[in-house]
């Protein structure tokens, strides 16, 4: 019934594949948290064009799907006559689309922070990006790490849409295993467990660094 | 330190919504002097030192720190958010909820301002930090985190993060109101070297004796309303407005045993 | 798109579309109900139950949602596992969705101030009341915003359960398009619905957020 | 015009779903199957060399019409409607539909057999109108559609299906790995004769690639390159018409 | 109100890691009695009374309120969730830093504990703490969140908020801290009906005054230790200790003014 073989044949393929769900997630992930911060600031700015901004970015990056996002990328920018590697493309979008999601998650853990804290630092004259980086953020983060890593850990499930645009990484190559060898249950366990592999590693620095940060 | 400063306060109202929570208030603090501000809970002691620095906004009046009008550029139109900062580095202030950031130490909470706000660099920063912890007697709770900190050594970190940024003008809401009468002692004592020193200081206070001890001048306040201004003297020793008089009279009654 | 398209496609698309919104509706409100449970009993629950969960936790979250619900669809009848493709894609969302919500609660639960639970503790309320009146209410603050965005990817989850052939409106949408080669209009199709879907679920989170946070966004 | 681009280029910019089997396959991360080898020597009779592309199916109509790509060399059956809004390179394997069943299912032998049965079938494929018109033909089958075949192929081994329709290159192939779960029906095949072939734009830059396809095809049958490469992958030969049609 | 409660401390231990912050601490608190905790900064006073309600646990020795063991069964065995929180029903607690419930009104902070522990009615519940919000002055904010309050009125609800569950065992830590005088005298008066009521109480204070006016006996803490317990007479007026009598010099410099 369930061959095991063919279960174990998959993950060469397979983990030769995650070089891109690695290498797309991991450069998402991090444009996506700087982009996520940024915005998140916007979203929490005095000025209300910043705020308008921020509320127009996440409306949109959530509201489409990541799919149509990639595929607008990909095959919409050429017809403006703007042309992108495919690589760049799936990384600058999934990065992007990340940033919505992440600034959401920032912009609640900051909504629970006392605001005493950053008056403390405004009334001697802190820099606004001194505030946010020091002690906003900070707190923000650690509070909000689950919620982080959860996101993180859709990220790098989502980098599998990437295909699209033709780039061959875990679950593409899982099909593309799973249509050779007739045994789709077993190829596509065994890019789950590669998917857990990577993810466990995410969740494991997530909890890490909330035990560490804990004060 | 640099040159001292002076705040005037020019007919200031602020309101929450519909309730006044100051009305019309009128007050000069003298350059290099100790202003303390004493009344009843709820009377807005807390909101005029926090109108000084801008962290509240005043809705009508004029609140000049050495002649210069803060927050406002002119009547309802907002400063830049630059020189408002820049006029905020002169000014510390030490909170009545303290306000310690909790993801810092003792220390890094001190120091942080000098870092960031005085581009201290670090090392400097944190040996300024510990001198100003051994000035409040938290030598040994330097690298504790503010969590475990009892409510008498939060307060103490709060003002030695104040004082340590040398401000010219500092304001200090209830600076003490956690301390026991030793460390009341102990920071009456800094603040009277500070005064010296030149820095102005507008504080709020809970201790009768406190105020008549170190305050140049004494304001009452009722109700939003400044009542009476003037000094310890007069406020304190022989008052003649029957609310102080009964403000006062539980206190010594209370107080001598 | 024009009107013949429209009237050839549209109600089938609008039937797509409604069971996308019972799918997502139901696996949120399931999901979240579970997350709680999840979460709670890692606060409260015995030392092996949280560390099963844990495990849990980490490897519905790890896992693919596509080859969960391929393995709980596909591979569920090898082990005598029989269920319809609507049962198996609301029970799969819902337990694809439980580790999430599970996470942001225990994370709105440690934003939630020691001090404001020990007093509720120092006269005696049980654990169940400081659940419902202080952690919970304190917690969502925080964890609001959070909560909505993972709804609104679960929205977009929801487009897997075309593999296991429930028709909702990605499965629709590709069989017009794969009929009427329309993919611009049927991917527009998609992008518009799902648009407005996301934005009415993000309105009613922001008006929620503005209620129960109304009180404490004022000084400290 | 496009044959001078890539002729200018040095190269043709294909895409296909390298899920396919036994047209378009990953082993191992490298690219083979039947579509290679055929567009392999196709490359070489125009002079150019072939850049693979592997792209899921939904992106590759799109894509081919932005201009992506040159030609779509994935398999496509040729039917009244793509011929309206694609131009299609003459015939390069057979895609009647056929029908595979559980293997040991002996209650079903013949194609009427599936009279009131269930059937899978990918969705919105030209095997998919012929199943379900044979369909009513036979009075009546519940017709099931899927993203993709293997979500098909995956039901019939858990049950839920009585048979699938596909074309019967890809039902060999699937036969031929999984012997104990499939079996064909005898005879397979039930739908009208179609054909698998490959896309390009339909414009007029684009008629003279068609025209040099259609003549590198020709040559690859007259010399029998096309009896091998089929033979190799289907393990027999079909004669295949030299142009693009639809009866 | 109920009986009254009596506590018993008995060569109690703290640690927090290697901190030792009490030291066999030995201390009986009587029935219907005020007991008042003096000490500077850092002493352990808050960890004591908060080791009272096992909010915080000790590490050694014994706490009895009435006779029962609170928070351990046996020698390092935590008693039942269920008995702890019996326990603590009887016993009220005013924190340091107040700990309202910022997503509920003064009055519903006061209410809650009536409805959800006590058992009253909703209506009932909230005219009881309407009551004890009129009876520390503050009927004109009843429906104000903490957020807009003063420090004052925040520490007054805290106040009220305990004061409405009728416990047989008070316990204040700084519960006049951020009060005016006049306030102060207030909540002096409060308390001494309360304890002529009969109920037990346990205050951690600055204000020396306070303590020589209300309290049956004073304990002083430092370090950790409890140097002395004994009437105030004896304790605050009369002190031997060099100790105390260093503590308290300051305090009688400053406020006789
Ligand atoms: N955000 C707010 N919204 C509405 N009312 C407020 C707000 N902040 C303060 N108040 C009210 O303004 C008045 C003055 O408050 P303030 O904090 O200045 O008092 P205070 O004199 O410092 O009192 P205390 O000595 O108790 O600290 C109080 O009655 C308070 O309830
Ligand atoms: N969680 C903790 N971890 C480590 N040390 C702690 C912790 N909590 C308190 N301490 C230390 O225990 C000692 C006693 O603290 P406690 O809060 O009991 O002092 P206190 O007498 O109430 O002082 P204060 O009058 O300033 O409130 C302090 O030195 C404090 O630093
Ligand atoms: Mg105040
Ligand atoms: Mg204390």
């Amino acid at each position: 019934m369930f061959s095991i073989p063919t279960f174990l044949d998959s993950f060469g393929p397979l983990l030769w594949a995650a070089r891109y769900t690695l290498l797309v997630s991991g450069l998402g992930i991090a444009l996506g948290l700087v982009i996520g911060a940024l915005i998140c600031a916007a979203a929490l700015s005095r000025r209300p064009a910043w705020r308008r901004l921020a509320a127009l970015w996440v409306s949109f990056l959530r509201g489409v799907p990541l799919l149509v996002q990639l595929l607008l990328m990909f095959y919409l920018l050429p017809v403006i006559g703007i042309n992108v590697p495919a690589i760049a493309a799936a990384v600058i979008t999934v990065g992007i689309c990340a940033s919505a999601y992440i600034a959401e998650i920032w912009r609640g853990a900051i909504g629970a922070l006392p605001p005493g804290q950053a008056e403390a630092a405004a009334a001697i004259g802190m820099a606004p990006r001194d505030i946010w980086t020091r002690i906003v953020l900070p707190q923000a983060v650690v509070m909000s790490l689950p919620a982080l890593v959860n996101e993180l850990i859709l990220l790098v499930k989502a980098s599998s849409l990437v295909s699209v645009v033709g780039i061959l990484e875990v679950t593409r190559a899982s099909q593309a295993q799973a249509a050779t060898t007739f045994r789709p249950l077993e190829v596509y366990l065994a890019a789950a467990c590669i998917y857990l592999l990577i993810n466990l590693c995410l969740a494991g620095v997530g909890r890490y660094l909330e035990h560490r940060m804990a004060v | 330190m640099g040159r001292t400063a002076a705040v005037e306060i020019r007919r200031v109202d602020k309101f929450y919504g519909e309730f006044q929570a100051l009305k019309q208030i009128d007050l000069t603090i003298p350059p290099g002097k100790v202003t303390c501000l004493i009344g009843p809970s709820g009377s807005g002691k807390s909101t005029l030192l926090r109108c000084i620095n801008f962290l509240e906004e005043y809705d009508a009046g004029e609140i000049r720190i050495d002649g210069e009008l803060i927050g406002y550029d002119a009547p309802g139109r907002k400063m830049p958010a630059r020189r408002l900062r820049q006029m905020r580095r002169s000014i510390g202030m030490v909170f009545q909820q303290f306000n310690l950031w909790p993801h810092m130490t003792a220390q890094e909470n001190v120091a942080e301002g000098l870092i960031r706000v005085r581009g201290l660099r670090k090392a400097d920063a944190a040996a300024r930090a510990a001198e100003a912890l051994r000035k409040v007697g938290l030598a040994d709770k330097m690298s504790s985190h503010p969590a475990r900190l009892s409510g008498g050594q939060q307060q103490r970190v709060a003002i030695a993060r104040a004082i340590a940024m040398e401000p010219r003008l500092m304001l200090f809401d209830e600076p003490t109101s956690a301390l026991d009468p030793e460390l009341v002692g102990e920071v009456l004592n800094v603040m009277k070297t500070l005064a010296a020193e030149g820095m102005t200081m507008a504080v709020v206070t809970h201790e009768m004796g406190f105020a008549a001890h170190v305050a140049d001048q004494v304001g009452f306040m009722e109700a939003g309303e400044l009542v009476a201004v003037d000094s310890p003297d007069v406020v304190l020793r022989a008052p003649s407005d029957p609310r102080i008089l009964a403000f006062l009279r539980t206190y010594h009654e209370r107080n001598a045993f | 798109m024009d009107a013949g398209l429209l009237q050839q496609y549209g109600p089938m698309l609008l039937r797509g579309f409604g069971i996308t919104v019972f799918c997502w509706l139901a696996g949120t409100v399931l999901g979240m109900a579970l997350g709680l449970l999840v979460a709670l009993i890692q606060r409260y629950g015995p030392r092996p139950l949280r560390w099963l969960l844990q495990v849990y936790i980490e490897v519905i979250r790890g896992t693919p949602f596509l080859v969960q619900l391929f393995v709980l669809y596909y591979g569920g009848p090898l082990i005598g596992l029989r269920l319809d493709a609507l049962p198996a894609g609301l029970l799969g969302l819902t337990v694809y969705g439980s580790p999430y919500f599970a996470e942001i609660f225990r994370s709105g639960f440690n934003a939630v101030p020691a001090g404001q639970i020990e007093a509720a503790r120092a006269i005696g309320m049980t654990e169940t009341v400081i659940v419902r009146r202080i952690l919970l209410p304190l917690g969502l603050v925080s964890a609001l915003p959070a909560l909505v965005n993972f709804s609104i990817i679960l929205t977009k989850e929801t487009v897997i359960l075309s593999i296991i052939t429930v028709p909702e409106l990605m499965y629709q949408v590709q069989r017009m398009s794969t009929e009427t080669f329309r993919y611009l209009e049927a991917n527009l199709v998609l992008a518009l619905f799902f648009w407005g879907l996301v934005e009415t679920i993000s309105r009613a989170g922001r008006r929620l957020e503005t209620r129960i946070t109304r009180h404490l966004i004022e000084r400290g | 015009d496009q044959l001078d681009d890539i002729k200018a280029d040095g190269k043709i910019v294909t895409a296909t779903d390298m899920h396919y089997a036994p047209f378009d396959m990953l082993n191992n991360g490298t690219y083979e199957g039947m579509t290679k080898d055929l567009f392999d020597e196709v490359a070489k009779e125009l002079g150019v060399e072939p850049v693979y592309q592997d792209i899921p199916w939904t992106a590759e109509l799109p894509g081919l019409e932005v201009g992506k790509f040159d030609i779509v060399i994935a398999p496509v059956t040729i039917t009244p409607e793509r011929l309206e809004r694609y131009t299609f390179t003459p015939p390069i394997a057979d895609a009647t539909v056929s029908l595979v069943k559980a293997a040991g299912n002996d209650e079903l032998q013949k194609p009427q057999d599936i009279a009131g049965k269930t059937v899978g079938v990918q969705q919105g494929t030209a095997q998919f109108r012929q199943l379900q018109s044979y369909g009513e033909e036979l009075g009546g089958v519940t017709v099931k559609e899927y993203g993709t075949t293997d979500e098909a192929y995956a039901d019939l081994a858990a049950g839920r299906l009585d048979a699938v329709a596909g074309s019967l290159p890809n039902l060999t192939y699937l036969v031929k790995n999984r012997p104990e779960t499939f079996a064909l029906f005898e005879p397979a095949q039930f739908g009208q004769p179609t054909f698998f072939a490959w896309v390009l734009r339909k414009e007029e830059a684009s008629e003279s690639l068609a025209r040099a396809i259609e003549d590198a095809i020709a040559t690859m049958t007259e010399d029998g390159r096309i009896r091998a490469i089929q033979e190799k992958w289907l393990g027999g030969y079909t004669e295949l018409p030299l142009t693009a049609t639809s009866d």
